[in-house]
């Protein structure tokens, strides 16, 4: 049983459908910069820090620390009503310092979560057309 | 039935009044109490003199075709083509302008500057649309 | 009242290749928006950290943030323009007074649009058809079946051809003097396509009088333009292409629930009132105008923006069409050279300013010989702007 | 080099009464604190030839037009960014003017954020899709990105719930004074704020903007033709927007020092000429407690990191703070006017005028919200 579901999933859209397709495939691919290297996420169409259009899909290890962490404990929004209290911890990846990414920690009681702490990506299939990239403790 | 499979207008703030009178077969025009001016769509204040006053005033119905389109093509599956819609010209105040479909009324029939008069239509128990014919 | 006549002017242009619903580009509206903003800062000879400012369309999803997210850009100055066609010379009119101003150096007006991956204009009523109810002001006309820009349009065509006994060749006339031109611009959507008067009368009725080929295109693409001081202008790689006057215009109108459903019958309208303000501050008259880029949403809009324009009467539009007038080589006042939103692609306007700083230049598709003064206006029937540039 | 410095002035300013539920739509709303103000200013409504809209242009300046009998509008242009964008909206009306398009501009906010009498129009607008990355995770609200910057602030400089909590308590005395806030006849204690309902952890509901219905507006004019109206004038000596590669649409990370905010700060104070000791008063955009912390931060009242010190120490807090902030409640406590409030408030403190006074108020600073692109203006008698 995924960790939330019934929330508003991604549409496919032509600059974002590489990152989902991965991740159905149970691999996390971050857009890379193939001059710099610098990797870039939310997704763009070049990159901002060399101006290269030149860009790959690089599967990354999926292992990286929680940035940041919260417990909604209000239903912020009608989709949320009858799910409330979950967490929400945004990830930093060990690729890059600032390459983050928003998630949840799907093994977690709420006290444990601090910042800092190592995770990994899992795998959480939603729908035949979406998997979700969640995170547990690295044991 | 509606002329067009068309959903209904929602009303909001300004415009329940409206389709309240539309309801009591009604055509109702919000009107400025200090200076008189019609105005449609409803706007909370007079475009002429500012003024917050205002109420609904029961209008004749009777117009002039202003402009007018037959529609040919359709946008979307389901619905009918062609069909008409017409901007007329309410006999209260020039320039007072309401948009709307001719019924009972051949496109060859529809002309600018032709005479019409409204009539309504209970689409449903919450919402009751107004129309305009050809005047007898 | 101090004005900003010649101290501002555009330094660069950008655009993409240009597709349309039927041959729709991959690329995304994002991706397309820094295509033309990086080509415009190549063209000018500036790198894109020099760009401090953005001006962005109503409806275009590339807001400052995303773009200094993929640009990295550091932005001082950004805004917005309205009523979507309306608002493309808006945006380079608020560019020209940030930079006089002196609230930003380098400011990018820009659009880029996807209709082949988000809503397409002329389809966007498709989605109230699913609705429970029609919302908003959108009430008043949706119910009704106007539902369309091209329908809006052909109300004001039917009042125009009723008053002033506009025919549909004086339309067409428009329509195949632009795609003329199209025909000499190989990044036009219709280069290849001929058309014939037979062939604007042949083409299927969309919304009586208007046919398929009076309305624009729904397109995939993106253009942008940069504006700068003329101090700084001197120094980059183009030639400056002077900004004489950049204004807008809007009316009082007591029946705005807004579908192009314009009334032919009022004089000062909009664009009228516009005019007004460009050719005071430009201190010129029609005259003077060598090239006009005419927003061409729908033919009708063009030939009711000729009479407001001062090139003609009220009413005086059809015949103004005859003759050959607006065709380039040898027409007298030659019309969106680069094809326009009928036969070039809908840019939103942009893709008229590219040409129009293209005809200055001396680079135009369909050059005209000597051109020094080009008139481009954005879309009428809603509140609009204007620009007036010089070599 | 042209420089804007105490050129224009805010020759007017009306706003409606803040409520939960007024009945009334955005557009009715608008048009009172528009004519409000125009009249504040001793102006005709013929005499207004510019309206700067509001983003997401929830009120149509052609719809507004029409209503004040404009016969020709020559100048309406949007600023952009929401909370960010409402200070820029007076730099576009400046940008107008100076370039000889406008004499007299209004500008305007109206929001039906509590009881949603919205008027939907066109669905043109393309949602950005990288929505996708965020919703699925439950990251569905702006209160849960300013959560993960707070946590990531009191992580690194230990800034307390409690220091948080300062900022709400300092705001809502502040509304207590002033009869129009939403919270007027309310008072909370530091100890109300930590035992109100937590939201997202470590934020609780006091930490929280009060949705309203109302509207705020302003007319501005050149200095010159400030000097022959109706109001004594209130001088801009700086405006400035800022938008930045660092933002990156993702959660602020409060340890990067420079940010959008400072990029503001630094173009606000170079342009008055200031420095931050010379500020007698500010209006800080306040959605969120943690955000104004990263503000005062940012515009270099304190050092990074020691925010939360600063507000504890009281600084903030009329009568008898250095730094009054946010005299009339704020979004917080008066109500969320996305920021226009403020500017009305700016106003008010430099007129004498304000319900929580800071005597001889002469400079005020104006700051969009943080975190987005964002505004900011600062203002003298």
């Amino acid at each position: 049983m995924p960790y939330l579901t019934g929330l508003p999933l991604p549409e496919s859209h032509v600059d974002y459908n590489e990152f989902w397709q991965g991740c159905r495939m149970n691999e996390l691919p971050v857009q890379k910069c193939k001059d710099c290297g610098w990797y870039r996420h939310y997704p763009r169409p070049l990159c901002p820090k060399c101006y290269s259009w030149n860009a790959e899909w690089s599967k990354v290890s999926g292992k990286g620390m929680v940035w940041s962490w919260t417990i909604i404990t209000h239903p912020i929004h009608p989709a949320v009503v009858d799910k409330v209290p979950y967490n929400l911890v945004e990830i930093e990846l060990s690729e890059q310092e600032g390459l983050r990414l928003i998630s949840n920690l799907i093994d977690c009681r709420p006290e444990e979560i601090h910042i800092g702490m190592p995770v990994e990506v899992v795998f959480e299939e939603v729908t035949p057309e979406i998997t979700l990239p969640r995170f547990k403790r690295t044991s | 039935m509606p002329y067009l499979p068309m959903p209904p207008p929602v009303p909001y703030v300004e415009s329940y009044g409206f389709w309240e009178g539309c309801k009591r077969h009604e055509l109702i025009i919000q009107r400025c109490k200090d200076c008189g001016t019609y105005r449609h769509p409803p706007i909370p204040v007079c475009p002429v003199c500012q003024s917050w006053n205002q109420h609904w005033h029961k209008v004749s119905g009777r117009g002039t075709v202003e402009a007018f389109t037959i529609v040919t093509r359709a946008l979307f599956p389901g619905m009918l083509v062609p069909y008409n819609v017409v901007r007329v010209e309410l006999e209260e105040q020039k320039g007072l302008l309401i948009l709307g479909n001719l019924i009972d009324c051949h496109p060859d029939e529809i002309s600018i500057d032709i005479p019409v008069e409204v009539t309504f239509e209970d689409v449903s128990p919450e919402t009751t649309m107004f129309y305009f014919r050809k005047a007898a | 009242m101090d004005t900003i006549k010649d101290k501002t002017a555009i330094v660069g242009i950008g655009w993409t290749k240009f597709g349309s619903v039927k041959r729709p580009l991959p690329e995304s509206q994002y991706t397309l928006a820094c295509q033309a903003i990086l080509a415009a800062i190549d063209d000018a000879g500036l790198a894109p950290k020099d760009i401090d400012g953005i001006m962005r369309f109503s409806f275009d999803s590339n807001d400052p943030v995303r773009l200094a997210d993929a640009l990295g850009l550091n932005l001082r100055f950004f805004g917005k323009s309205m009523y979507g066609g309306g608002g493309g010379c808006a945006c380079v009119a608020q560019a020209a007074a940030a930079v006089h101003a002196g609230l930003a150096n380098y400011v990018v007006a820009f659009r880029a649009l996807s209709q082949s991956q988000e809503v397409a204009f002329g389809h966007f009523a498709g989605q109230f058809a699913e609705r429970g109810g029609i919302p908003g002001l959108m009430g008043w006309i949706v119910p009704f079946g106007l539902m369309s820009p091209a329908q809006g349009a052909a109300m004001t065509a039917s009042r125009h051809f009723h008053l002033y006994g506009t025919t549909s060749e004086h339309l067409g006339n428009i329509a195949v003097a632009q795609r003329k031109h199209a025909n000499q611009n190989p990044n036009a959507f219709f280069h290849d396509r001929p058309m014939t008067m037979q062939d604007y009368m042949n083409s299927p009725m969309i919304s009586e009088p208007l046919r398929l080929f009076d309305c624009c295109q729904e397109s995939d693409g993106a253009c942008a333009v940069i504006v700068t001081s003329v101090e700084r202008a001197r120094d980059l790689k183009q030639p400056p292409i002077y900004i004489m006057a950049a204004a807008q215009g809007g009316i009082w109108y007591p029946n705005s629930v807004n579908m192009l459903d314009k009334i032919p019958d009022i004089v000062e309208d909009e664009t009228w009132h516009l005019a007004q303000a460009l050719y005071r501050m430009a201190e010129i008259t029609p005259q003077d105008v060598d090239v006009a880029e005419i927003y061409d949403h729908f033919t009708i809009h063009v030939l009711c923006a000729l009479e407001s324009l001062g090139f003609c009467k009220r009413g005086e539009g059809g015949p103004f069409t005859e003759g050959r007038r607006l065709e380039w080589p040898n027409g007298e006042l030659p019309l969106n050279t680069s094809g326009g939103h009928l036969s070039e692609a809908y840019i939103h306007g942009l893709n008229l300013i590219v040409d129009g700083v293209r005809q200055l230049r001396g680079t135009a598709p369909a050059q005209v010989k000597d051109a020094e003064i080009v008139l481009c206006t954005s879309g009428n029937a809603v509140p609009t702007s204007g620009i007036i540039l010089r070599r | 080099m042209a420089t804007m410095r105490d050129k224009y002035a805010i020759v007017g300013i009306g706003h409606t009464d803040y409520s939960l539920s007024s009945g009334r739509s955005e557009l009715d709303l608008a048009l009172e604190a528009i004519m409000a103000a125009i009249e504040d200013a001793g102006l005709g409504f013929n005499d207004i030839d510019g309206i700067v809209g509001d983003y997401p242009n929830r009120v149509d300046p052609m719809t507004i037009a029409t209503a004040l009998g404009m016969r020709n509008f020559g100048f309406f242009i949007e600023t952009d960014f929401g909370g960010g964008g409402v200070p820029g909206g007076l730099l576009h009306a400046i940008a107008g003017i100076e370039a000889g398009r406008a004499t007299s501009v209004v500008c305007y906010k109206s929001l039906n954020g509590s009881s949603k009498l919205t008027l939907p129009g066109f669905a043109f607008a393309v949602e950005p899709h990288e929505h996708g990355f965020t919703r699925p995770f439950g990251l569905l609200a702006p209160v849960a990105y300013a959560a993960l910057s707070a946590r990531r602030h009191m992580h690194q400089y230990g800034t307390t719930s409690r220091q948080f909590g300062a900022i709400a308590v300092a705001c809502r005395k502040h509304a207590n004074r002033n009869p129009n806030a939403i919270m007027y006849g309310e008072p909370m204690t530091i100890g109300d704020h930590q035992n109100s309902k937590m939201i997202a952890d470590p934020l609780r509901l006091f930490d929280c903007y009060v949705e309203a219905d109302g509207a705020a507006a302003c007319v501005v004019a050149s200095a010159e033709r400030a000097k022959n109206l109706k109001q004594q004038p209130v001088y801009i000596m700086a405006t400035a927007q800022a938008c930045g590669p660092y933002l990156s649409r993702g959660t602020k990370d409060p340890t990067i020092e420079e940010n959008e905010t400072s990029y503001l700060a630094q173009q606000l104070f170079s342009m008055s000429g200031l420095v931050p000791s010379d500020l007698d008063v500010l209006q800080i955009y306040d959605d969120f407690t943690p955000f104004v912390l990263m503000a005062i931060e940012d515009l270099g009242f304190c050092s990074k990191g020691e925010g939360g010190p600063f507000v504890e120490s009281g600084t903030i807090e009329w009568p008898d703070g250095k730094l009054p902030l946010n005299t009339s409640g704020g979004n917080l406590s008066e109500g969320c006017i996305e920021g226009f409030n403020h500017i009305v408030e700016a106003v008010k403190q430099l007129r004498g005028a304000s319900t929580a006074q800071v005597k001889d108020a002469e400079i005020a600073m104006v700051c969009g919200a943080n975190g987005v692109a964002t505004s900011g203006l600062i203002l003298r008698r």
